[in-house]
């Protein structure tokens, strides 16, 4: 639905324009943070500016309240311009308990604004945050911050008093009344989020009343209050003309997939078994039945794959999703696809490693495994989104090629993405370019059909079952070129293997130019996935010092684009700023010789822009 | 269906693939009359499609000229889950072994079975593993001395019948690699049973555990060691038939049909008892204190997972009729910039 | 064993790491249980060893202050397997979930059981996926509504006990989370089974799952729905005990215990029944047509995987001697070089 | 048992005195061609020859008789000097049927032996091979090689005649006559095949008994026919002193197992899932339980990896062993052992690929996936052994290093070593070096146990339950630094992932240096695992024509030797042949950016000398 024109009255105080406004908003899990960072996202996305977020939450489902593992975080950049990250530094750190505060407070930029429910700050809050003395009463941080405190607590019971219901549910509305004060100060409307309260509490309409007061109090509260001199606007960002919507990176996925099946005439399959941070694209799939999709929860991660494998070979567009231990488990059955030549896509939402890891955390470091983590020569193309947004077209372009070169492919995302969100243009459905995939038609010639004679693509035909004449099976022992039936002749092994290689490599005649924003010379950064923002976004500012600084960021891993050796040599030097300990960089020293300089960082969490600024700075 | 099909003759399944199996293996057998069957069932062979995992028996697919993966070691009922869920007018079958189907393979026959997906899984067991020369498998009997039990087995066997019980199947069925008549009956019913037919075939590896049947088989003694299943009939056994089960309590006991006991006494079986418990007492039935059944120990309706699946989709696409890319794009909240 | 050893408290079990479960979870009450079981078992703290794959039952081991591994999904068992086989010594325990060990772990499950190695299995049956926040399980109903099955689950669900059943368990027993005094003793009979014991706990999942077993809960409606199993006593239940299962041929029938049908001719119990065709029925009985049984459906002997695999390695050595390197390197012909 | 001398009378016909002779036996499957190739083996190396053998079997059980695919091979080398391989072409070959013949005669050198049987040439059979036309009539042949037509069927039928056994039976007896008449044809001694066959067939009198007449028929002919001119003596080759047997690779390495286990005072435990080609380790371990040996035949690979963790941590010399798929099955297993830190063996024994492949073909292509087929950052030390003795000697390095260091390990090993044989010189037991494991005692101090408190090598106590006051959980979460404790901290991360791959990149110090064979200078060729024989013999042949060719053969894949950077620095060119399409070459360039060359072969067979030769030569 659009956006109905809102008759909204801005704050009456004086409002200081700025270009960006970074703001996390931290507290307890059972607090509703994330709900709270989504609509002021939305809001903001919704008057135009750019907006990108970074969500935060631990493994737990209910960590113990009021602990530091129990924190819950959800940071949002807003801003006038064009930004590819939530942001380093906090302008505005909203923390609803002593955990929150303590675990997030180091990132708020000095003379930040701390607004806190001061009533949530007693010796037993303390206490669970295992803090001995009360850090609002902390010299340091009140001279280092404009630390606001609010009583949220009462003045929410306040607010709802007269409905009589219980404090337990008052008290639940205490996000709400966050959510205005944070909407007063920032001037953001408060009808999107009141047209949200009326859908998503239809059925209850104390809860939805409660709600829509403790927002209004919150932002009266702003409004009325001695604390706040000022309100700070944030002008709409120049994005490109078109309809925008805000999207999550698993959400852009699924429709991605949901738009390459109905572009190529296909119905779309999804075997999958759930796994943090991947679950939500079966989730968000399951509920797209009408559009001829089929889900299935498999058993495991195994049968998922194979599931998908069957599909395929009766024709769907066909794909599996997983994270980290649920890829390795795929392993084998990814391998039979190889030697099946069957179009089939893997997904792969990167998660901390290894093992079980940090499942809610992010990371690069499954790069090696999907490339490598199969018996035999087993070769896959690759290719890895870098926002949100992305996804929809990484999903669109990694469909064409499996079905162009009728291969298993990769498609690597990450947690940082996949949570993320971002403003996204809403391309025109008409606009977009069908690909309609051949297949074998009926033989009556009695002539044996020959399922591993190639075309140009080095692709082998995909002949469905139910087509009359082309009878045929396949499987995971070597076959013989052209007639597919089994051989262990030494020489046809090796041409095999050859040209399984050479398919996957000629994908690279199908890759576009590589751009590369910058100069020519000085520094080359080369990043792939969910690094883009951080790393686009460091090299320009760098750049702003006058050095001479580019980017290259890879949408393709397997094959590397052809002309990236000789981009490569164009530098002096080579920085590969990776979340993992140095996959990529691997890569292009092993491939070109260049002697590429890894900057590593595995800590479960994305890059600092200011981080990878310091380290080009510190090569070049 | 098949009243508007060509006849077909069993040549029209046979690939032309020489056959890699031990001369003298069962599997030849099952392999002959599954091209007995498959002309019967009015499908053509385009339509039909073979699935099987890793080992001798799983090498079946071959040999039949139809659609067919010859996968990996135990995934055979994921793929034809995959299959079938997405083409419902294919007719899948799994070919799977004792080791392929209960050891690696044992959670994915469990969850197809339970699924109801509408495919048939023929398992050969022959008690061994076949094709990696010769290990014990989850049917070998404790102390079966091989190549990698040579003081022999200390795992428990499993009763195939049992588990697929325990799976909730709708069909379980049982034969005999050399009963080409009565393998021919229980295929045939396989294949026309919407759901999971599941299907024990004891089969004969005649490399590796010679004689493993031979009870069953050879002709002085077979008679008293199986028991035909009839539904609605008595269970009545033993070369002159002058042997039964009965029912003690819920204890089977074998009676002799003299004249203190009628066959009314005797139990009778319900392959469409809509519990399994009769079933599962009647898998449990071993020689040597007991015959051992062959035939179909259950028969029961349930609406299969690809139908349901498929009807989910119908459903929804009538209820909000057939999703567009433009009603897609537009389940956000949007905005426009000029 | 426990007499000259030194008296322990359930406090001596409990670790200090902080519990990460939801407040309410069902999880909670039989780690309590458990507390209270282990100090009673006469096997220290260093002798026990807990093993769990993953979800939030599989929290399980980091909070008892024994020996643990918080290892992989639907794998425990096999871990166990391992330990178990080696460490004769230890008493191990496997915490698992009804996703964890019946959908990606079924067959390990499957085949620890079979195998009756010497562990204990706790399945937290709470009918749902709760680490990953609520899609539906093996053991979730026919149209359940969860993340993953907006229109309602297809999948038929399995039964654990019946499944436990087919792999042929020597120990099988149920209970339900707040059930404290039952609970403990099954827990503390499962501990003294030698061999395999399985234990399906109803456990409530409040936030994605609640009131999942309210009919077994419920003060009001509980006692129509719960069948307490006692060894040797007929199946009597209901509030004020007046309702009975009786066997019709082989078919179950719940009866009033009015004047016509007297304990006597109801179904007894026998968890030590040879065959496994009685307790395979009674886990059959579901709600609402009859009352869920709750206790020990099978308990027999058999000796376990661990004893046997030893008892071979003694034999061997007894027979042949301790091995040496000498004869190691001296088994293939052998020549000198000058 | 140790040879009995033996009364063997020698042939009175000339003898020509060689240096080495390298024949392949070819028949049917069921022609027992495996057995005739082992009591050749045996027999040349009790006469002291050095030898080596190829064995090569179809994937089939009995593939169809008389049928190319049905053909199995025995190749064996026996010579008076030292050597690393079965030799590139044949002196002799002995042919059964027209199909062994076809498949075989291409490796046959000019003017080589052909024996054959004559009478398994009639039209049936040459239909059976898929032939036109009978080779034996086929003018080039039998200019090309010296065609001995011998009737062994009805030779062999005659010497049993009188036992009055079915001519099916007798028929089964063709093995042993061909047998002995390559024995005549070899000078070599059949009493160690009468004691074997006295052993074998100890139950069957009759069986025993015409074998020994089939045996001395064969023997007898060579002796009395025309066809042959004169036998060939292959003197006893100059091996240092003491004494040997000949022994397999899957045998060294069930053998070292035993070893290892017994010097470090473990209980040695197997978990392990049947396949080819490693099943024979599972086979020969649960033959020696009165070693205190406990094999666990496992449900599937994953359950066979987990066992091994838990009898690891139950303080076992825990190992597992499979190949290619079941490997990448294991995948996610190992990635916990990781996180665990305890210590344990994993065997690949490479076999063709990718997925089902070539089950029964030598291959090197696992390598990447043994390295980097994980999820997350997952390092692992990986070893290969390079011949069929020295698998013992991988294995109890292998077994100390994941002690020292408390990691699971990679042994490497393939089908050509694993079913090779090679003399191998027996090690005194007493004089094997003790490697005592120490375990922390129990503590009754109260004080936690601190489960990740390193040593000087990284190393984490292995805590063994049933100690006292050292209860403690371990799992796959990312954990606290010391204490062990879950830890989703991004600092802890990061350290807990460089100190997984410093403890690793450590075991570097415990490498002995790089042993370079040859110039310092010059071509380097580098190679690692079953392809020792062929590059060092390749590099001695081309070296003697005087180039400067050195050969560094790689034991440590990862870590790799601290002073290989150095090495290759020296050399002009660096070469790197493999079984695969370039692991290792991939790894040298992007670890030291050396330009080296791959030599990359994949046909699911061992490089033949010539081919390394040749490799050499062309970039020199
Ligand atoms: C992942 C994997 N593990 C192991 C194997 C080796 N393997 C192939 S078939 C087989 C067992 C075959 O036994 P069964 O299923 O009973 O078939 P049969 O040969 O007896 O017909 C095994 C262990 C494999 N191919 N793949
Ligand atoms: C290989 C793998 N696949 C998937 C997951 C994600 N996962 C963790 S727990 C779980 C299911 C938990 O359900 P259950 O076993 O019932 O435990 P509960 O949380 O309900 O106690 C899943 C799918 C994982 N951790 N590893
Ligand atoms: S090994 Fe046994 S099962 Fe396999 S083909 Fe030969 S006889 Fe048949
Ligand atoms: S999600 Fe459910 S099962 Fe998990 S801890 Fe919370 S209440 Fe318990
Ligand atoms: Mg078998
Ligand atoms: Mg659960």
């Amino acid at each position: 639905m659009n956006s109905t024109t809102s008759t909204f009255s801005p704050s009456s105080k004086p409002s200081e324009t700025v270009q960006g406004v970074t703001v996390r908003l931290a507290g307890d899990s059972g607090d509703g943070m994330q709900l709270l960072g989504t609509q002021l996202t939305n809001t903001s996305a919704l008057v135009g500016n750019d907006v990108a977020t970074f969500p935060d939450f631990p493994a737990e489902i209910r960590a113990p309240r009021g602990t530091r593992a129990g924190v819950s975080g959800f940071q949002v950049r807003f801003a006038a311009e064009e930004i590819f990250t939530p942001g380093d530094g906090l302008d505005a750190l909203i923390a609803m308990n002593p955990a929150a505060l303590v675990t997030n407070l180091a990132d708020l930029k000095d003379n930040g604004i701390l607004i806190v429910n001061s009533e949530s700050f007693d010796d037993k809050d303390l206490k669970l945050a295992k803090m001995a003395a009360n850090p609002l009463d902390d010299e340091l941080i009140q001279k280092k911050y404009r630390i606001i405190k609010v009583p949220m607590t009462s003045l929410t019971r306040g607010a709802v008093a007269d409905l009589g219901m219980s404090t337990k549910i008052a008290d639940r509305c205490k996000n709400f009344f966050a959510m205005g004060l944070v909407f007063w100060l920032y001037g953001r409307d408060v009808n999107p989020t009141l047209r949200f309260i009326e859908e998503k509490f239809s059925s209850k309409a104390d809860i939805a009343e409660a709600n829509r007061r403790a927002l209004n109090a919150g932002w009266n509260y702003g409004e009325t209050t001695e604390g706040f001199a000022s309100t700070y606007q944030v002008p709409p960002a120049k994005l490109p003309a078109g309809r925008y919507c805000n999207i999550m990176g698993n959400e852009a996925l699924v429709w991605g997939l949901i738009t390459a099946a109905h572009l190529s005439g296909k119905q779309l399959f999804l075997g999958s078994y759930p796994i943090t941070p991947a679950s939500d694209i079966l989730h968000e799939l399951s509920r797209f039945k009408h559009f001829g999709v089929r889900t299935f929860q498999a058993e495991d991660e195994i049968s998922a794959i194979c599931s998908v494998i069957g599909a395929s070979f009766g024709g769907s567009m066909a794909v599996t999703t997983s994270s980290g231990p649920g890829v390795a488990l795929k392993s084998e059955g990814i391998g039979l696809a190889v030697m099946l030549e069957l179009p089939l896509i893997v997904f792969d939402i990167q998660r901390g490693g290894p093992s079980t890891g940090l499942p809610t955390k992010t990371e690069q470091s499954d790069l090696m495994m999907v490339l490598y983590g199969r018996n035999g020569e087993s070769p896959i193309p690759v290719i890895a989104a870098r926002s949100p947004g992305d996804c929809f077209d990484t999903v669109i372009e990694a469909w064409r090629v499996a079905t162009t070169y009728m291969t298993p492919i990769y498609v690597l995302s990450d947690g940082y993405i996949a949570n993320g969100a971002e403003p996204w243009k809403i391309p025109i459905a008409a606009e977009l370019q069908k690909s309609e995939i051949r297949h074998p038609e009926a033989a009556n010639n009695g002539a044996p059909f020959l399922p591993y004679k190639r075309n140009d693509q080095l692709a082998r035909p995909w002949a469905l079952p139910g087509t009359p004449g082309l009878m045929h099976r396949i499987g995971g022992l070597e076959k013989e070129d052209v007639t597919g039936n089994i051989s262990y002749d030494p020489v046809n092994h090796q041409h095999m293997v050859n040209t399984r290689a050479k398919k996957i490599a000629n994908i690279a005649n199908d890759i576009p130019p590589t751009e590369v924003d910058g100069p020519d010379h000085g520094v080359l950064v080369v990043s792939w996935g969910g690094t883009y923002g951080a790393c686009r976004t460091a090299v320009h500012q760098v750049r702003k010092d006058g050095k001479a600084v580019a980017h290259v960021h890879l949408r393709w891993l397997n094959p590397l684009p052809s002309d990236l050796g000789a981009i490569l040599k164009r530098y002096k030097k080579v920085l590969v700023p990776e979340l993992n300990t140095g996959h990529l960089s691997m890569l292009i020293r092993a491939k070109y010789l260049v002697d590429a300089v890894s900057f590593s960082k595995v800590q479960g969490k994305p890059f600092a822009v200011s981080e990878v600024a310091n380290a080009i700075e510190q090569i070049i | 269906m098949s009243v508007d099909f060509p006849v077909l003759k069993p040549t029209d399944f046979a690939s032309d693939q020489d056959i890699r199996w031990c001369p003298g293996c069962g599997d030849y057998s099952i392999l002959a009359q599954m091209k007995k069957v498959l002309p019967t069932l009015g499908v053509p062979p385009e339509k039909t499609v073979f699935i099987s995992g890793i080992g001798c028996s799983s090498r079946f697919p071959y040999y039949v000229n139809t659609y067919g993966i010859h996968s990996i070691h135990g995934r055979a009922p994921a793929f034809a889950t995959g299959l079938k869920s997405t083409r419902p007018d294919l007719s899948v079958w799994v070919i799977t072994g004792d080791g392929d189907g209960l050891s690696i393979g044992g959670n994915h026959l469990l969850h197809a079975i339970r699924r109801n997906i509408d495919i048939n899984i023929i398992l050969f067991n022959n008690s061994i593993y076949g094709l990696t020369k010769g290990q014990y498998s989850p049917t070998s009997p404790m102390g079966h001395v091989t190549k990698s039990t040579p003081r022999g087995s200390i795992d428990h066997p499993l009763n195939p019948i049992s588990v697929a019980l325990a799976a909730e199947a709708t069909f379980a069925a049982r034969s005999v690699d050399v009963y080409a008549s009565h393998l021919i009956e229980i295929l045939t019913r396989a294949a026309n049973h919407r759901g999971t037919s599941f299907v024990e075939i004891y089969q004969n590896c005649n490399v590796f555990n010679d004689g493993a049947w031979e009870q069953f088989t050879d002709k002085s003694v077979k008679d008293d060691n199986l028991l035909q299943l009839e539904h609605g009939k008595p269970l009545i056994f033993g070369k002159n038939r002058n042997k039964g089960i009965r029912l003690n309590g819920i204890t089977p006991e074998v009676v002799d049909l003299d004249g203190q006991v009628a066959a009314d006494d005797l139990l009778f079986h319900d392959e469409k008892a809509p519990e399994s418990q009769l079933a599962f007492l009647l898998s449990r039935l071993r020689t040597p204190r007991f015959p051992e059944p062959i035939g179909v120990f259950r028969a029961v309706e349930r609406p299969t997972y690809d139908q349901m699946l498929n009807e989910q989709v119908r459903v929804s696409t009538a209820e909000r009729g057939p999703g567009t890319l433009e009603e897609l794009f537009n389940s956000n909240e949007s905005w426009l910039v000029p």
